[in-house]
């Protein structure tokens, strides 16, 4: 034997999968959405978005340097997290803000815990938070799809108004929220491209990227606690497929809350989180004091991750009930 | 119709396909050959030997004798002259204490072998029987068979569950022996069943072997010996999940099948135990698949225990490529060897020549969370926590996330997209808290 | 037993001490403080009302105006402005319970017809560069003149024509909101807030 | 022992703030402005200076059991006349430190002196560790405050500095802003120090 053998515990073989090939994964179902959101929102978007992936992995490159860490921006982590902030921030922000949000991003969201792997919060969550905290004025002005006419309405926040104001939805606004779905309003991609996340999302779910446990608990949680709502007084509360299609839920559902590094284990964990971040989103739009409320409880949730992580901790096989 | 199964688990590409229309071939020994024969085959003591260097010695006769209740006696493989008692060179690349005895190519029977009749003997003398032939689990764990069929006298035993499961990938061995010599299974069995007085006995067989599972059907029509197939999904036949699908139980934690009322063997065992009995025969021979990319015509053969792994490749056509790793058993719970010159043991149940770019090098990242450990583990356990509280030296943190009940099965490395080797940290909290059990 | 009336001992004597002290430094600014408190309020005065030559803080009237937490009744001071022995404005303090963060308590101050001489944010908890812009004179500015006969008392996007903050609607609307109140209780009470003792 | 020296001590190698870790109540929760910030210091410079003189003058007759009440007596003292004085003279900066000012009596760089240092050396060496522990503490203070102003509302001590075109980060004078921004500044002076070496 001139050569020598390799030797290393067992297993031996590998699945193959590896944690960039993840990441590609989500990048890969990522694509419809920025299809429709070139489309809805033309080039300036494009560039807004290639501002915040900019911002994403030039920082991570900075800051695994200046750590003296490996560099791993080509694992694409730090990229999907780029196109993540940008459908979180109106396609229309400055140069400025698109890149600040995605040093933020991974400088505060993630950097700053350890890196891949450390962070608590869903880091494209963090930018978004901070701009949306920093420059609430910026933040809530959209350009509205196709037309590109800009606007602050969003049919989330027009619903909020008119409660506040008339304690009732007008029957106009009821009739125009029909064309939530075509893209009639300004606002997030949940608006005007459900259909494109929905496919990205059966995409992961195919590759086994993601399992079904938290969109599914976090789409029919908020569907049922919507549709109890409008039940009980339909003038008050918008229906439970506006919900559903308005803001970032299915952004939030298929991409943001199942975000591997930030939320549970196990698949009972995964329930609770999915079924917590549900009820709050649908409570924070329409009791608290933001119109959309996505974003928030999926970062309180994220912040629940290690406690729900305790208290689901599997039965192990084989235990034996106590007697008496 | 519903296989049955278990919970958790996954399922790697089998490989099975390169070996396991080969039919079992005797790998030869020629004059002059060395086999060297380790003390210590088996879990338990090891024997101690009880022949010295230039001793005669007949193939099947004594040369270790055991050491306390967990043992069981070493034999010579073949006739010849025991030319060193000393250690050699094991698998993982420790020196152990072994015989060797250098074959004088008769390969002559030592005559004071004699079988009797199973059904005339008590089951106590069958259980000596099967300790003086040396049987230990076939499957690849070792245990001596005598202590798995001596339960104590409060633990009633319904079940004899027979594990034809051969989940591991590559491997073919146990399908063959199924296909080629049914009779010697039953027989074992029905030697087993009396023994442990059960009435019920069910063969586990995964349903990617089609074949066995007629073929064991046919066998034991009649004989009251049931064949359960199994969905295909590792580790099926690991011993608890095993149980748990063919009979719903689940042994405690921290506990034995026995603890259930089953008892589980091979059926390599059992056709072992067949030979021992009625022929009087010891462990010194077993079949074992050798495959891989590696290897130049993958096969499954009978080999004589001692005979180094070399002769084994030789026989199959010798290395094609460039090889990698040599592994000895499974590519899931098989052990590297340090090369091929160590000896095959009671416990090689395939040896697998993975080429160079099959070994895995892709370098170890951060955990990320995904859950996929978690999902697959078939105890229920949470590997990536327990990994790194024994990162961290945090034993006792480890045991209360249920370190203990960790099968080493290797599903959460092998699914692990982080490439985290979770089962080494595993086995390093396991060893501890054992170490500390021990102290206390 | 020594030691404790020790211990007690040196305690006494160095709280007797920071008395001592404190009663010296309160004397000192006592009048100083109260100077200032009485500027804070005529300063706000001087800039809600129309030009006026009394001490407004000096000509006032309390009335009734709703009831506190307690369900006892609250009363709110009323201050007058004078030119001569006319009075020139009127003077008080009104509470937005819905801002966005907190209690806003706002001066307003009116002229004897019934429109805003001017108003004066002087508590708020509100958001710093978002609701706080209320405090900006821009925004108060807009107010002047304003009565419930001659202005739709809400903000431009509920359809009124006060300019509310942009990304920040809730404090201008609650603003808004609580000097309307206080000139529709003006308009109910003028006179005994004018004419009262 | 040289001035500088001392001084170099108070406002870098044992900075109260970024190096020891003290008086992290106010040094986040007052700094949403420079000047807030330097009052704030000033203010707790006072403080310190006089407990220190009146601690280091007293450290032999206060018995070690009832040093802590004593020295907090003493504090509140000087936390009372400062309050007393601000209030009387300076009614912006009370208005704007308003809870603060009381809580400088438990603020800890100032205790912490008065037992690790007052109480143990004489009176003019503590004097002099009241001033320079003080001025660190300011400078601090005023840091925070500066970068928070300057980025959270694009002025410094009100005066804008980075054009009209400059779009505030109001996070930054928000609570979590404090924890930021003194998060980046310990890490910049750690990774400052580090290189140094």
């Amino acid at each position: 034997m001139e050569k020598t053998l390799y030797l290393s515990s067992s297993p031996h073989v590998h699945e193959g999968g590896t944690t960039a090939q993840a990441m590609r994964a989500v990048i890969i179902a990522l694509l419809p959405c920025v299809g429709v959101w070139f489309f809805s929102f033309g080039l300036q978007s494009i560039i807004v978005m290639l501002l915040c992936i900019l911002g994403c992995v030039g920082s991570e490159a900075v800051c695994q340097k200046m750590m003296g860490k490996p560099i791993t921006i080509a694992d694409g982590s730090a990229a999907m997290t780029g196109i993540l902030l940008a459908f979180n921030i109106p396609p229309n922000s400055a140069w400025w803000m698109a890149l600040l949000g995605g040093i933020v991003a991974v400088v505060l969201g993630k950097q700053v815990f350890g890196g891949l792997g450390y962070n608590s919060f869903n880091p494209a969550l963090i930018g978004r938070t901070v701009l949306l905290i920093s420059f609430p004025v910026q933040m809530t002005t959209w350009v509205m799809p196709r037309t590109h006419e800009i606007t602050s309405a969003t049919p989330l926040s027009e619903v909020k108004m008119a409660v506040g104001l008339h304690g009732a939805i007008p029957d106009e606004l009821k009739s125009q929220l029909g064309s939530v779905l075509m893209g009639g309003f300004g606002g997030q991609l949940g608006v005007i491209s459900g259909f494109a996340l929905i496919l990205g999302g059966g995409y992961l779910l195919y590759r086994k990227i993601i399992t079904w446990h938290i969109p599914a608990s976090f789409i029919g949680s908020a569907f049922v606690l919507g549709t109890v709502l409008w039940l009980v007084d339909s003038s008050k509360y918008p229906s439970p497929v506006f919900h559903l299609f308005t803001g970032g839920l299915l952004l939030g559902a298929f991409f943001m809350a199942t975000d591997w590094v930030t939320t549970p284990l196990t698949p009972k964990g995964m329930l609770i989180f999915g079924t917590g971040c549900g009820v709050l989103t649908i409570l924070i739009r329409i009791f608290g004091g933001y119109p959309e409320g996505v974003a928030f409880s999926i970062l309180l949730m994220n912040a629940a991750t290690p406690i729900i992580d305790r208290f689901t901790v599997p039965k192990k096989f084989g235990l034996v009930p106590e007697k008496g | 119709m519903e296989l049955k199964t278990f919970r958790g688990g996954l399922h790697p590409p089998d490989n099975k396909k390169w070996s396991d229309k080969k039919a079992i071939e005797v790998c030869p020994l020629a004059e002059g050959d060395e086999l060297v024969i380790h003390l210590s085959q088996h879990i338990g003591a090891p024997a101690e030997a009880c022949v010295k260097k230039g001793d005669l010695v007949k193939k099947g006769q004594v040369i270790g004798t055991p050491k306390g209740f967990v043992s069981v006696p070493i034999h010579a493989s073949t006739s010849g002259e025991v030319i060193a008692v000393e250690p050699r060179i094991a698998s993982a690349g420790t020196m152990l204490p072994a015989v060797v005895i250098k074959a004088d190519g008769e390969d002559a029977w030592d005559e004071g072998l004699v079988g009797g009749d199973p059904d005339t003997m008590t089951p106590d003398e069958i259980k000596d029987k099967i300790k003086d032939a040396g049987i230990v689990g076939m499957g690849g764990a070792t245990f001596p068979t005598h202590v798995k069929l001596s339960p104590p006298e409060d633990k009633k035993i319904e079940y004899l569950i027979l594990n034809g499961v051969e989940c591991e990938p590559y491997l073919t061995a146990d399908d063959r022996l199924m296909l080629e010599d049914p009779e010697s299974i039953v027989e074992g069995i029905l030697i087993l069943k009396k023994v442990l007085g059960v009435d019920k006995a069910i063969i586990g067989i995964e349903a990617n072997k089609p074949d066995a599972i007629e073929t064991m059907t046919n066998a034991c029509a009649g004989k009251g010996v049931e064949v359960g197939a199994l969905k295909v999904q590792y580790p099926q036949g690991a011993e608890k999940q095993l149980i748990f699908a063919l009979t719903g139980r689940e042994v405690p934690s921290g506990g034995l099948p026995m603890d259930c009322g089953v008892v589980v063997q091979n059926v390599g065992t059992a056709a072992a135990v067949n030979d021992a009995v009625r022929k009087g025969i010891p462990l010194i021979e077993r079949i074992a698949t050798v495959s891989g990319a590696a290897i130049a015509e993958p096969k499954n053969l009978k080999i004589k225990i001692g005979q180094p792994l070399s002769k084994l490749v030789e026989f199959c056509g010798g290395i094609k490529g460039d090889l990698g790793k040599v592994i000895q058993g499974g590519p899931m719970m098989g052990m590297a060897a340090v090369s091929l010159d160590v000896p095959a043991t009671r416990g090689t149940s395939g040896v697998l020549l993975f080429a160079e770019d099959q070994v895995l090098k892709e370098p170890e990242g951060p955990c990320v969370r995904c859950g996929n450990c978690v999902r697959a583990c078939p105890a229920f356990i949470m590997p990536t926590e327990i990994a790194t509280m024994a990162r961290n030296s945090m034993f006792d943190e480890a045991e209360k996330l249920n370190a203990m009940d960790c099968i080493e099965c290797g599903c959460c490395t092998y699914i692990c997209p982080a490439r985290i080797p979770l089962i080494q940290s595993l086995r390093q909290a396991k060893g501890a808290i054992l170490a500390k059990r021990r102290k206390v | 037993m020594k030691e404790l009336s020790r211990l007690a001992l040196v305690l006494t004597v160095i709280t007797a001490g920071a008395a001592l002290l404190l009663a010296m430094v309160e004397s000192v600014t006592r009048d100083p403080i109260a100077q200032q408190r009485r500027l804070v309020t005529l300063n706000a005065l001087k800039s809600v009302l129309p030009p006026a030559d009394n001490s407004p803080d000096q000509d006032t009237v309390s009335l009734v105006t709703g009831k506190d937490k307690k369900g006892n009744d609250a009363e709110t001071v009323f201050y007058r402005g004078r030119q001569g022995e006319d009075v020139s404005g009127i003077a008080f303090t009104v509470v937005a319970p819905d801002g966005y963060s907190g209690n806003i308590s706002i001066m307003v101050g009116i002229d004897p017809v019934g429109h805003v001489s001017g108003i004066e944010v002087l508590q708020h908890a509100e958001t710093p560069g978002l609701g706080a812009k209320v405090e900006e004179s821009w925004w108060k500015e807009q107010f002047k003149g304003k009565g419930l006969d001659n202005a739709d008392w809400r903000v431009k996007k509920d359809g009124g024509e006060f300019d509310q903050i942009t990304a920040a609607t809730i404090t201008p609307r609650a603003i808004v909101g609580a000097v309307r109140r206080g000139l529709e209780f003006f308009k109910a009470h003028k006179a005994e807030i004018i004419g009262g003792a | 022992m040289s001035f500088v020296t001392e001084l170099k001590r108070g406002i870098w190698t044992d900075n109260a703030v970024f190096k020891l870790g003290l008086g992290l109540c106010p040094a986040l929760a007052v700094t949403s402005s420079a000047l807030n910030g330097v009052g704030m210091g000033l203010a707790a410079t006072f403080v310190l200076i006089c407990s220190n003189v009146a601690v280091s003058s007293m450290r032999k007759i206060i018995p070690s059991k009832v040093r802590i009440p004593a020295f907090i007596v003493l504090i509140a003292t000087f936390v009372t006349v400062v309050d007393l004085v601000m209030a009387g003279f300076l009614p912006g900066l009370h208005k704007a430190l308003g809870i603060f000012i009381p809580l400088i009596v438990v603020n800890c760089v100032i205790l912490g002196r008065a037992e690790a240092f007052a109480s143990k050396n004489p009176i003019f060496h503590s004097a002099i560790d009241g001033v320079v522990m003080g001025l660190g503490f300011t400078v601090a203070l005023l840091v925070l405050g500066s970068v928070r102003e300057i980025l959270g509302n694009g002025t410094i001590f009100g005066a804008g500095i980075l054009g009209s075109s400059y779009i505030p980060a109001l996070l930054l004078i928000l609570p979590p802003g404090a924890f930021l921004a003194i998060g980046f500044l310990l890490g910049g002076m750690n990774k400052l120090e580090a290189s140094k070496k």
